[in-house]
C-alpha cells in the first residue's frame, strides 16, 4: 500500500495515535504525510517527541501529547512545541505528561491487553502532583505502594522498520525500543520500510519480527526514518539535527522549511536524503 | 603540566568515580564522556547501559543520542525499552546513575521540567525522561552541573527526581526509598558529597584555580564545606588525552564527516 | 567453576530455588549434581517439573514444589511425584500451583524487582481458591478485578545455555523460555554450559545475552541438558523421555537407575549421553 | 472410500473447523495433529503458535513436547514465554485456544488438576499449564476429547479452567469473561456445540457408523441433540494420507531415527 494511501484509509482527524521508534528508526516520512493530509485535532503520544512531533505541532496537527522526553536529542529544546505551550502558536495544546520508566510500562501494559501498569516509580516526584493519571495500587502481598498509571491504547500506531517480507512479516532490529509494544497495543498499525524481501530465511530464531496478523498497512519508503536512522541501511543524520534548532527557532523559517521540504514533496523524496549516509553501517 | 578547562576537569573528576565493577545507567553530555573515559582509562571492564537499550556498550564515538548507531552496533546486547527499565534499572542491577539537571538543590533534588509554575510555564524543559526512576532505582547517583546561580538553587521549581528531599533521612522516611540517593555532585569547579548526617552538599574538594569566592558566586545557597577540603588532583596527560582524543573524534563524526 | 564446587558452594539444604527450562535447556546435569550431595528440604520453582523434580522428589531433596504444569511433556504423569504426593514416599511434599501465565507473570515481576505480578488470570478457575496467594488488585482506572500473585524471588537460580564467553557473558538462544527472567529474579545464579568461546562477535545485535554481572559461576557440561535438548548442539531425546515413564513408575527400578545413572556417575557422562543426537541441528 | 480410526476422524473433523486467517494457540496431541493437518490442507497460512514461544510455526514432524527443536526451527520467531502469554495470548491475539482435558461437563468446563479433593487427591493430574488462560483469553476455545464415561462428567471435580460455567451468560455474568469460550467439542464420535442460548454442548453432527447408543453409553450426561443433525463427512483421501504421513513422520522421528 503507497504510504498516502495507508494515512488516507487509517488516519482521521482527533485520533489518538503513537508513532515511535526510540531515536532509531523514527518514521519521519509517516509523520510529513500526516502533516500533508492535514489531520486535525490528533491527541499524539510518543516517549520522546523530537523532530516529528516539533514539526506536527507546529503544523498544528496536534491538540495534546502525550510524552515523557520532549528535546531534540542531545541538542536542545523543541521550539515549535514550546511555542504552542508558552504563547499558544499556532494553537495552544494541552499535554499528559510520565516518566520513560512510566511509557515504557504503559506501552507495555497495553500490548499486554492490561487496562493499567504497575511499577516501582515517581517515588517523590512532583509529576504525580500534576498529573492525575498517575495512581496507586497496593501489593496485596507486602503492602508496598506502587505507581498505576493507564496502559497506552492508541487507535493507530506507526513505526518504520528495515523490511517486510511477501508473507507481510515485519523485521526489526538494532535499538527495538518501543516499537513491538506500539504496534501490539494499538487497533491499527502502519508500518513504513525500507523494502520488501521474498522472505526472512536464515535470520536469528529469537529476532524480533512482526507477524502479518498485527499489522494492517505495509508501505516502502526508502530512507523514511531520516534524519533518524535505520540500522544496516543508513547512519543518522546527526547534522539534520543539529540544524533543526535553527529551524525551529523562527516561525517564518520553520514554515518556509516545511513549505520546501514536506508540503511541496512526497514520501519519495526520503531515499535521496539518505543516499549520503550510507554505507559503514 | 599541561592547560585544561573547567569542562575537562568535571568530566575527568567525574570519571575517577567509577570503577571496574560498576554498572552505569548513562545519560548523554558530560556523563556520557565521563563514563567513557573511565572505561578508556581504569575502568575498562565497566558496563555502560544507555535507556535506548544498549547493554555493555563501548563506543568509539560518543552518542548525540542516547539511541546512536555506534552504541548497538558496540553493545553486549541490545534490549527493549520495556526490559531496560523493568528488569535492568528497576530490577535494581544499575550501581551509578548519572543525571544532570537544569535546576539542582543542595540536597540533589533536580528539575528538568519546567522554570515557574507546571501549569503556566515561564520555561518548558524536556522533561524528566528516565530521570525520576534513575534517582530511585539506581543504587547510587552521580550528578554532574555547571555551577551558575540560576542552575544552583535553594529550591527547585520542581522536582522532577528525588534526591535526599528536605535532608537526613527525608528519602527513605517520606518516601520508601531505600537506594543511597546522591552520593557526587561533580561541578566544573569542585567535587561534592553529602554529608552524613544532614545529606547537604558539601563541597570535598575544589578544582585547581579556583577560589571559594568563584564557588560562592555560582551557587545559590550559602555553601558548607567537609572538614578536610583538598585540591582535585588536575587531570593526568592520559586522562586529558582520552577525552581529547574523544571529543574530536566525536566532532568529526557528528559533523557529516 | 566446576559443577561440584558451584553447587557445594551455592545450594544449601531449606532453599528456595529454581531450575529453569522450558522443554529445551533442562539443567538436568545441576539436577543431578544437587541429588549427589544430598540435598534436602528444598523448596523449589520450576514452571513444569518434568523429570527432573520428579527425580529429585523420588530422591527425597524437595519438600515443597511451586509449579503449574506437573508432567513428562506429551508422555504423561510424574509418578515419582504422584508417589510423594498420594503416598508420601520417600516423603510427602506440599506444593503451591499457578498457570502457565501466571508463574511467567510471577517471574517477570521477579527479574523486575517488583513484589507481585499483575495479570488477566484464574477467572472461574479452582485454583484461586485453593491457593491463597492468589489475591486480586482493581485497576485504578475501569475498575476490572485483576489477578495478583508474590514474584519468584528464589534464593539461587540454574538453568543450562549453549555458551559463554570468556567475559563471563552467557549465550541463549531458540526456544529462551523463562530463562532470562530466572536468571534476574534470583539472588545468585548458576549457569551450566555446552562450551566456554572467546567472544561473540558477529552475533545478532538483540541476541539474548546475559552480561557477566549477573552470572555467578559458569560450569561446563557438554550435554548437560540430556535428554532435554540444547539447540544447535544436539537434539531431545524423545526415547529417553518415553522410558522415563517405566523407570518412574516403579519404586526399586526408579532407585537402581538412580543409582546407576546419577550417583555413581559424574557431570562428565552427559557429553556421551548426547553424542548420538548431535548432527543435523 | 478408505477405512480410518475414530481417532483419525476427531482430528480430521477438529482440522476442519481451522480457517486460514486463524492464529491458533496449540496443546499436544489431537490438538497439535488437527492443527497441522489443516495447515497442510486447506489452510496453508493459518498462524500456529506454541506456549514455548514459538509464534508461526509449520513443523514437518509433529513435537512430542511442546518445546521440541523443530518448533523453534520452522517458527517465524521465537519470543520469550512471559511475551507469549501477556503479549500474544492476553493480548487477544489469539482467535482459537485447543484445549484437552480429563475430565469435561456439558457446558466445557475442564479438569486437568485432579481427580478427588484438591487437597486429598485421589489422582493427582498434571495441572492446568496454560489452560485457565487460555479458556478466558482466546477468543474461542475448541475442545477435543475421546468419548467416555469417566472423561464426559455430569460435574467436574475441579474446574481447572473455565467454559460456560452453570451455563447461559454465567461465563460473562458471574466471571466478567467476554470472550467466546468453548464454541466446538470435537470427539472421537461425534461433533457438538453449544446450544444459543443454555450453551450445554449439543451434538450436531455425528461420525460414520457411531449410533446415538454409542454415544450416550460414553457420555455421563443425558446427551442433547441439535435440531439437525448431520453425519460428519468421512474423511477426505488427502485429508487421511495428510494425518497418516505426519504420524509416520512423527513416530519414525521419535523413535530415534
Amino acid at each position: 500500500m503507497s504510504l498516502q494511501d495507508a494515512v488516507a484509509k487509517y488516519i482521521k482527524d482527533g485520533q489518538l495515535i503513537a508513532l515511535e521508534g526510540f531515536t532509531h528508526l523514527i518514521p519521519h516520512a509517516a509523520a510529513h504525510e500526516i502533516i500533508r493530509q492535514g489531520r486535525k485535532d490528533l491527541t499524539a503520544i510518543r516517549m520522546t517527541p523530537d523532530i516529528i512531533y516539533d514539526q506536527m505541532v507546529g503544523m498544528g496537527c496536534i491538540k495534546k501529547l502525550i510524552f515523557s522526553f520532549m528535546g531534540n536529542p542531545g541538542v536542545g529544546l523543541l521550539k515549535r512545541v514550546r511555542d504552542s505551550i508558552e504563547h499558544e502558536y499556532p494553537r495552544g495544546i494541552t499535554y499528559e505528561e510520565y516518566s520513560h520508566s512510566a511509557m515504557a510500562n504503559a506501552y507495555e501494559a497495553g500490548a499486554a491487553g492490561l487496562p493499567c501498569a504497575i511499577f516501582r516509580g515517581f517515588l517523590g516526584a512532583d509529576l504525580a502532583k500534576v498529573n492525575p493519571n498517575i495512581k496507586h495500587v497496593v501489593c496485596p502481598f507486602t503492602g508496598e505502594k506502587l505507581a498505576a498509571i493507564p496502559s497506552v491504547q492508541p487507535e493507530v500506531t506507526i513505526i518504520h522498520a528495515q523490511r517486510a517480507n511477501k508473507r507481510g512479516e515485519v523485521l526489526i532490529e538494532g535499538i527495538i525500543g518501543i516499537q513491538k509494544e506500539a504496534v501490539l497495543c494499538a487497533q491499527k498499525a502502519i508500518v513504513t520500510v525500507e523494502e520488501i524481501v521474498d522472505d526472512f530465511d536464515d535470520m536469528h530464531p529469537n529476532t524480533c519480527i512482526l507477524p502479518h496478523f498485527v499489522v494492517d498497512a505495509i508501505c516502502v519508503v526508502p530512507g523514511g526514518a531520516h534524519p533518524s536512522y535505520t540500522h544496516n541501511y543508513y547512519q543518522r543524520d546527526n547534522v539534520a539535527y543539529k540544524e533543526w534548532a535553527k529551524i525551529s527557532a523562527d516561525r517564518d523559517l520553520f514554515a518556509k522549511w516545511m513549505e520546501d521540504n514536506v508540503m511541496n514533496v512526497g514520501p519519495e523524496v526520503f531515499e535521496g536524503r539518505v543516499a549520503h549516509l550510507r554505507g559503514a553501517k | 603540566m599541561v592547560d585544561f578547562t573547567p569542562d575537562e576537569m568535571m568530566t575527568i573528576a567525574a570519571s575517577r568515580l567509577l570503577t571496574n565493577e560498576d554498572v552505569c545507567f548513562v545519560g548523554i553530555g558530560a556523563p556520557s564522556a565521563a563514563c567513557n573515559v573511565a572505561r578508556l582509562t581504569h575502568a575498562p571492564d565497566i558496563t555502560l547501559i544507555y535507556e535506548s537499550g544498549t547493554l555493555g556498550t563501548a563506543p568509539d564515538v560518543l552518542p548525540l543520542s542516547i539511541g546512536d548507531g555506534e552504541l548497538c552496533d558496540t553493545a553486549v546486547t541490545t534490549v527493549s525499552v520495556p526490559e531496560m527499565f523493568r528488569y535492568w534499572l528497576q530490577g535494581g542491577h544499575v550501581t551509578v546513575g548519572f543525571l544532570g539537571a537544569a535546576q539542582i538543590d543542595k540536597f540533589g533534588n533536580l528539575n528538568t521540567t519546567v522554570i515557574g509554575d507546571y501549569h503556566n510555564p515561564k520555561i518548558r524543559l524536556p522533561g524528566g525522561g528516565g530521570a525520576p526512576e534513575i534517582a530511585t532505582s539506581a543504587q547510587q547517583v552521580f550528578i554532574t552541573s555547571k555551577q551558575a546561580l540560576r542552575g544552583m538553587v535553594e529550591a527547585v521549581d520542581f522536582y522532577t527526581s528525588l534526591g535526599h528531599g528536605t535532608g537526613g533521612n527525608d528519602r527513605e522516611d517520606t518516601y520508601g526509598v531505600k537506594t543511597k540517593g546522591p552520593t557526587a555532585l561533580i561541578t566544573d569547579l569542585a567535587l561534592w558529597k553529602p554529608d552524613p548526617e544532614t545529606k547537604e552538599f558539601t563541597i570535598v574538594s575544589i578544582h585547581k584555580g579556583v577560589t571559594r569566592d568563584d564557588l560562592q558566586a555560582t551557587c545559590g545557597w550559602t555553601i558548607k564545606y567537609a572538614d578536610n577540603v583538598s585540591e582535585t588532583p588536575v587531570p593526568t596527560e592520559l586522562e586529558l588525552t582520552t577525552l581529547r582524543d574523544l571529543q574530536a573524534r566525536t566532532a568529526a563524526a557528528h559533523s557529516g564527516k
